[in-house]
């Protein structure tokens, strides 16, 4: 079992070894590849992507042994003009919007595939953005082509067809979910998503590498500075600079505030949407939410978008006064805390209402491809900053949450508990703060070569950034892998039959960001 | 039940956390990142700043003159920033070797045109003096009180 | 044609001429009751609950016991486009959204005013080069543009107190001494005839 | 002041006595007219004082810029909405869209009319009060059906048959239990109820049906709260579900009627709820028989408040079962009870 799964698989599944953690195969064989992957134990697939190469495609495929802790590239080559491959989403259910995804931003075709249409992108949009030789023009989408309602079903008029969103208040931004209802409950939902995307994988292939990071502030921003990390511990990794440890620290707190910060948000709507905007409880996260941007902006400079990591350190040292000041605030956070449990875990009605609704276990939720405390709220013991650490996490002594019953209750609790755990790591790292440089020695012009992948643990899941370098200044190709993208896609079998509140509930409950969703 | 509604009733009772914005406005840490300020004397016309920008929110335009009287080969023609698309993420001010860029902690800018967003040379030069020369004097942070004095002589000199 | 500029018959809205005064004749209530409408309008101005992007959090913010907007009569935030006055762009406008912001501004009874909400919805901000984003004035008419990225909840704040001055039409009014007369950049100030007599005639 | 009605009250405090025939009718429109308008105007700083008491429990401040503490910021509030444009969309139906809301609000002012403020202080002191207000309050649903039908639209279509729902399951419990206070009480009149609930237990502990008809008072507050539409039972409006409910698609003045209307459903409930059960206005004579009722009414206006602000709505399949499953038998054996002791008593 000490073998890398690369070598000790591709004999196995039949596939060529591509190096250390990369299996090669002709696009043909992907489905049956796959399922042998899977068998062997790859229970997760954690993205599907594409890069160009010259005349064809790459379509790169990431799967986790979440068991033990392995993980498996799958590579393929579809010459470009006629791309089209066999679908995995057989296989693995995540693999559905991924492939959708490839399809939409690059033209490639996944036969046997359920329902391969665009899925950021305006349905009637000209050209597939993320290859190179697109061109930007005049797109056709005016005000009429707003389709209100998707009426497939026919005659059937027991089941009323309604659009939630894109503007609704419990869209948690801008998502379209084309429901179906009979009386209250809900037969099925569809989503319609993209109505944030901003493009970013696309420019960022026209940045250098620091330019890159103030883009990742603005994905997930409920708490960027965990995404941040995301980003630059894959170049980190990729150039082999290392930050020195008190960089790491000032990181690991910068960190954990934005956890809070998300998990604030993420709490605090989950209860907006049972209560109604009246309700008190998303003000009091609020309040706490502010301490905490104050925080932030104090070690930043900025309250919302950070831009606080660089490439191999962070970009200012701890400010003067902070370590009361964070001090302070755990405690009072802590105490806010319990008055939180008062207003909802400790109240009947909450309890009715989120116990045992919007149920699913974790072996399905890892099929989906769902992370963070979602996936932890149904007992599934997964925490990067644990399983894969970084930033010197391993130096620190916190708790992975976890809570049995996988139901909205369940992640509601995980993201209660995990603020404690993070106020925890707060006073640790500034405790035992080292001494010694917040930046590392990084050339002025930074120039890569390979490919990595590296994700952190953002408050939605499992944040990822794959970067494909091609000896310039620039990256060839930068795959943001967002939590919330794959988190989101299993709403459809997470509200199927439960009623129309437990819909907008069992949303709020995954937490999603469509920043991440989109890009 | 019961107990949520005491937390309720409890905080009627707590002191407002409410900062009443015209009138109380918040001491910013001094290295909050409000609006980009030029301090032009400073320039070498190197643009490492116009080529870091990831957005082209600062554009400049430099000139070459080899027979200028005051003995610089370089002359700025243009130097403008555009607030409405700055996303404030201090690359330019990192990457700046004269330390010419700064940050004020000044962030109300709301206009009624798109336009007003654009600050080109001259009110760069307006806005750096006015709205944000004392508070740059006043932070430690940016370490330049002799320039900012420098500065503020030669405004004044012009009038 | 830009398919989503807007279309020139659509009327000017930036400050929509008061329909009841249209009909009264010139003379003695028209002025008194034109200021009581204007101050009734300006201090109870509803937004959407309308959030975009990162600037959408600090709106939300905005809303919250720290900035407290509901001091300005703004608390209330509809769900419902019918019932709001105010939309209050919050983030990136991408093209596939641009056709829904416009069909809600749209929905949204007169009189209503926009107002742009950080570096995104201004210019298109940190994504202006992208192939997927539009600006927020080429889908609605803007009132009033507030800086910053994201814009902060004072810069927020600024941006309505500069709205609810626009809407009175009165320079001097007492809400908002401490933001002072409005001035040009280059420090003189502005002639409020010029910048809206315009639209004070039509 | 011996009348015991208060249109009549009034008229002869102004010196007029002895109408008859039109005149007389034109007085008592005048006089209705008059103490409508001073219901609107409380319903009014009830919105006001909303506000406010939310701001205060979330540690922020509330309106403060429009006249002194934001005083008139319910009548900015009014003077935008009457202004505003008046949309009535394509596929709405007309008729019904603009009649829900003014149906809605006539029921809600009209029930005022049996509440009595004070001794002698009812605008129309029926023998039927309770009936007649049972009755009236329930037309406003009328105006909901209305309006959530007229609409044509599908979050108001839902929120409706929500509203209707709600409505049907606790109307029942409701009128039980306050059957239990009629059977001590001996009367539907709502002013005799009222002074049934004289006198003290053992000195200290007043009359009041509260300590006499306990069960049936939880039982009333819950089905009330199902009644008038409030969290925990806000269902037909739930914002984060169904947008705006029924009135997603009312703007300007009729959206303003209805938001009048709701909150004279609210402040009624409390009128009612103080009436039969608090004792309305009876309390130590050293303040008025107003006052009393004003304060009372005020503590359990705050109670709607706090759970409005607390609780989290329950789902319609719970409401239904709480409604049908508890209430109702609840209230039953309370009035059976009730039946029992007075016989054994008697």
């Amino acid at each position: 079992m000490n073998k890398p799964p690369a070598v000790r698989l591709f004999g196995e599944v039949g596939a060529r070894p591509g190096g250390k953690h990369t299996l090669e195969c002709d696009p043909s064989d992907v489905g049956n590849v796959c399922s042998k992957i899977r068998d062997a134990g790859f229970d997760f697939l954690s993205f599907v992507t594409a890069v160009e190469r010259g005349d064809s495609f790459e379509v790169v495929y990431h799967m986790r042994n979440t068991g033990e802790w392995e993980r498996l590239f799958l590579k393929t080559e579809v010459p470009r003009d006629e791309a089209s491959l066999p679908t995995v989403s057989d296989v693995w259910r995540a693999a559905n919007w991924h492939e959708r995804e490839v399809y939409d931003l690059f033209g490639v075709e996944f036969d046997g595939h359920p329902k391969l249409e665009r899925i950021i992108l305006h349905e009637n949009w000209v050209g597939h953005p993320l290859r190179k030789d697109y061109e930007e023009r005049e797109q056709d989408i005016t005000l009429d082509m707003i389709d209100l309602v998707d009426d497939e079903g026919g005659e059937d008029h027991d089941v009323m067809y309604v659009n939630v969103g894109p503007q609704h208040p419990a869209a948690h931004g801008v998502a379209r979910i084309q429901a179906a209802f009979d009386g209250e409950m809900v037969e099925k939902v569809n989503f319609d998503i993209g109505f944030m995307h901003r493009g970013v994988e696309k420019l960022c292939e026209t940045f250098e590498y620091r330019q890159i990071v103030p883009y990742y502030d603005r994905m997930d921003w409920t708490g960027p500075s965990n995404v941040e990390g995301a980003y630059v511990r894959a170049v980190e990794e990729l150039l082999e600079v290392e930050a020195p440890p008190r960089a790491q620290y000032l990181r690991v707190i910068a960190s954990e505030l934005g956890r809070i910060t998300g998990h604030l948000i993420g709490v605090g709507q989950m209860a907006m949407d049972l209560t109604g905007m009246t309700g008190v409880i998303f003000m009091y996260c609020w309040r706490e939410r502010e301490k905490a941007l104050d925080l932030l902006d104090m070690m930043t400079g900025g309250r919302l978008t950070h831009n606080y990591m660089t490439i191999g350190g962070t970009r200012y040292d701890l400010s003067e006064g902070l370590e009361e000041k964070a001090l302070k605030f755990t405690k009072e956070m802590r105490e806010a805390i319990v008055e939180y449990h008062s207003l909802t875990t400790e109240n009947e009605v909450f309890r009715a209402r989120t116990v045992g609704t919007g149920v699913m276990d974790g072996d399905l939720m890892l099929d989906w491809g769902v992370t963070g405390p979602s996936l932890r709220g149904s007992g599934v013991d997964y925490d990067l900053r644990r399983d894969d650490p970084y930033f010197l996490y391993e130096d620190f002594d916190f708790d992975v949450i976890t809570y049995p019953d996988g139901g909205n209750y369940d992640r509601f609790e995980v993201r209660m508990d995990e603020m404690e755990e993070s106020c925890r790591i707060i006073e640790q790292a500034l405790d035992e703060m080292p001494g010694g440089d917040h930046q590392a020695k990084v050339p002025k012009r930074l120039r890569a070569d390979g490919e990595h992948y590296a994700a952190v643990e953002a408050p939605k899941g499992e944040f990822g950034t794959y970067i494909v370098a091609d000896g310039t200044n620039k990256p060839q190709r930068l795959k943001i892998r967002t939590p919330s993208f794959s988190n989101i896609a299993c709403v459809e079998d997470l509200v199927r039959g439960e009623k129309i509140p437990d819909l907008v509930v069992g949303f709020a409950s995954l937490d999603p960001v469509f920043g991440e969703v989109d890009r | 039940m019961l107990r949520g509604m005491a937390t309720v009733a409890r905080h009627v009772f707590r002191p407002l956390f409410t900062e009443q914005y015209p009138e109380k406005q918040l001491e910013l840490p001094e290295i909050e990142r409000g609006r980009l300020l030029f301090l032009e004397e400073r320039c070498i016309k190197c643009r490492q700043c116009e080529r870091i920008c990831p957005n082209g929110t600062i554009s400049m335009e430099v000139e070459r003159d080899l027979k200028s009287e005051t003995g610089e080969k370089l002359i700025l023609r243009e130097y403008n920033v555009h607030q409405g698309s700055c996303l404030v993420c201090d690359l330019c001010v990192e990457v700046c070797p004269t330390d010419t860029l700064a940050w004020a902690t000044v962030y109300e800018a709301p206009t009624f045109k798109r336009e007003d967003l654009f600050f080109d040379r001259e009110r760069l030069a307006w806005e750096t003096d006015r709205v944000s020369l004392d508070r740059i004097a006043e932070s430690t942070f940016y370490e330049r009180d002799d320039y900012v004095e420098a500065v503020r002589a030669s405004r004044e000199g012009e009038r | 044609m830009d398919p989503l500029r807007v279309p020139d018959d659509v009327e000017d809205h930036a400050v929509t001429e008061n329909r009841i005064v249209e009909w009264l004749p010139d003379g003695i209530v028209l002025t008194t009751l034109e200021k009581a409408l204007n101050w009734a309008r300006a201090s109870s101005l509803w937004p959407m609950t309308f959030g975009l992007a990162c600037c959408a959090i600090e709106m939300m913010g905005t809303g919250m016991p720290r900035w407290d907007v509901d001091r300005y009569g703004m608390g209330v935030f509809r769900g419902s486009p019918r019932q709001s006055d105010i939309m209050i762009v919050s983030g990136t406008v991408t093209r596939k959204f641009a056709p829904r912001m416009r069909r809600l501004y749209d929905q949204m009874p007169e009189p209503k005013y926009v107002v742009s909400m950080g570096s995104c919805a201004n210019t298109g901000g940190p994504y202006r080069h992208s192939y997927s984003v539009v600006k927020a004035d080429d889908v609605v008419p803007v009132d009033v543009y507030a800086a910053g990225c994201a814009a902060r909840p004072e810069s927020l704040q600024a941006a309505f107190l500069q709205l609810m001055r626009k809407i009175q039409r009165d320079p001097e009014t007492k809400l908002f001494e401490k933001l002072g007369p409005v001035t040009d950049w280059s420090g003189t100030e502005v002639d409020w005839e010029e910048t809206f007599g315009k639209e004070l005639d039509e | 002041m011996n009348a015991t009605n208060m249109t009549d009250a009034l008229l002869n405090a102004l010196g007029i006595y002895g109408l008859e025939g039109l005149p007389l009718l034109v007085a008592q429109v005048a006089v209705g007219a008059i103490l409508a308008a001073v219901i609107i105007l409380v319903i009014a700083l009830v919105t006001y004082y909303k506000r406010k008491f939310m701001g205060d429990a979330a540690v922020r401040i509330g309106p403060n810029r429009t006249g002194p503490f934001g005083i008139l910021i319910w009548v900015a509030d009014a003077i935008k909405l009457i202004q505003k444009e008046d949309i009535v969309h394509r596929d709405a139906d007309p008729w019904v869209f603009n009649a829900g809301p003014i149906v809605m609000v006539t029921a809600t002012v009209m029930t005022f009319a049996v509440v009595p403020f004070g001794y002698g202080l009812v605008f129309s002191n029926m023998d039927v009060g309770l009936v007649y207000l049972f009755a009236i309050s329930e037309l406003s649903l009328l105006g909901v059906i209305m309006a959530g039908y007229g609409s044509n639209n599908k979050w108001a279509t839902i929120s409706t048959l929500r509203a209707v729902l709600q409505t049907i399951s606790y109307e029942i419990t409701l009128i039980i239990a306050a059957l239990g206070v009629v059977m001590v009480a001996g009367t539907f009149n709502l002013h005799e109820i009222v002074l049934a609930q004289e006198g003290t237990f053992f000195g200290i502990l007043p009359r009041w049906f509260v300590f006499t008809q306990p069960v049936a008072f939880v039982l009333f507050t819950v089905a009330m709260f199902g009644e008038i539409m409030r969290n925990p039972f806000d269902l037909p409006e739930a914002e984060s579900e169904l947008v705006a409910g029924y009135y997603t698609e009312y703007s300007g003045f009729k959206f303003a009627l209805i938001f009048f209307a709701e909150f004279g459903h609210m402040v009624l409930a409390t009128f009612v709820l103080t009436t039969i059960f608090l004792g309305g206005w009876l309390g130590p004579s050293f303040l008025p028989g107003v006052l009393w009722f004003t304060v009372k009414a005020y503590f359990v206006l705050l109670l709607i408040f706090v759970m409005r602000m607390t609780h989290p709505r329950v789902r319609p399949d719970q409401m239904l079962q709480l409604g049908w499953k508890g209430l109702l038998e609840l209230s039953f054996v309370n009035l059976v009870l009730t039946g029992v002791v007075l016989a054994v008593v008697a």
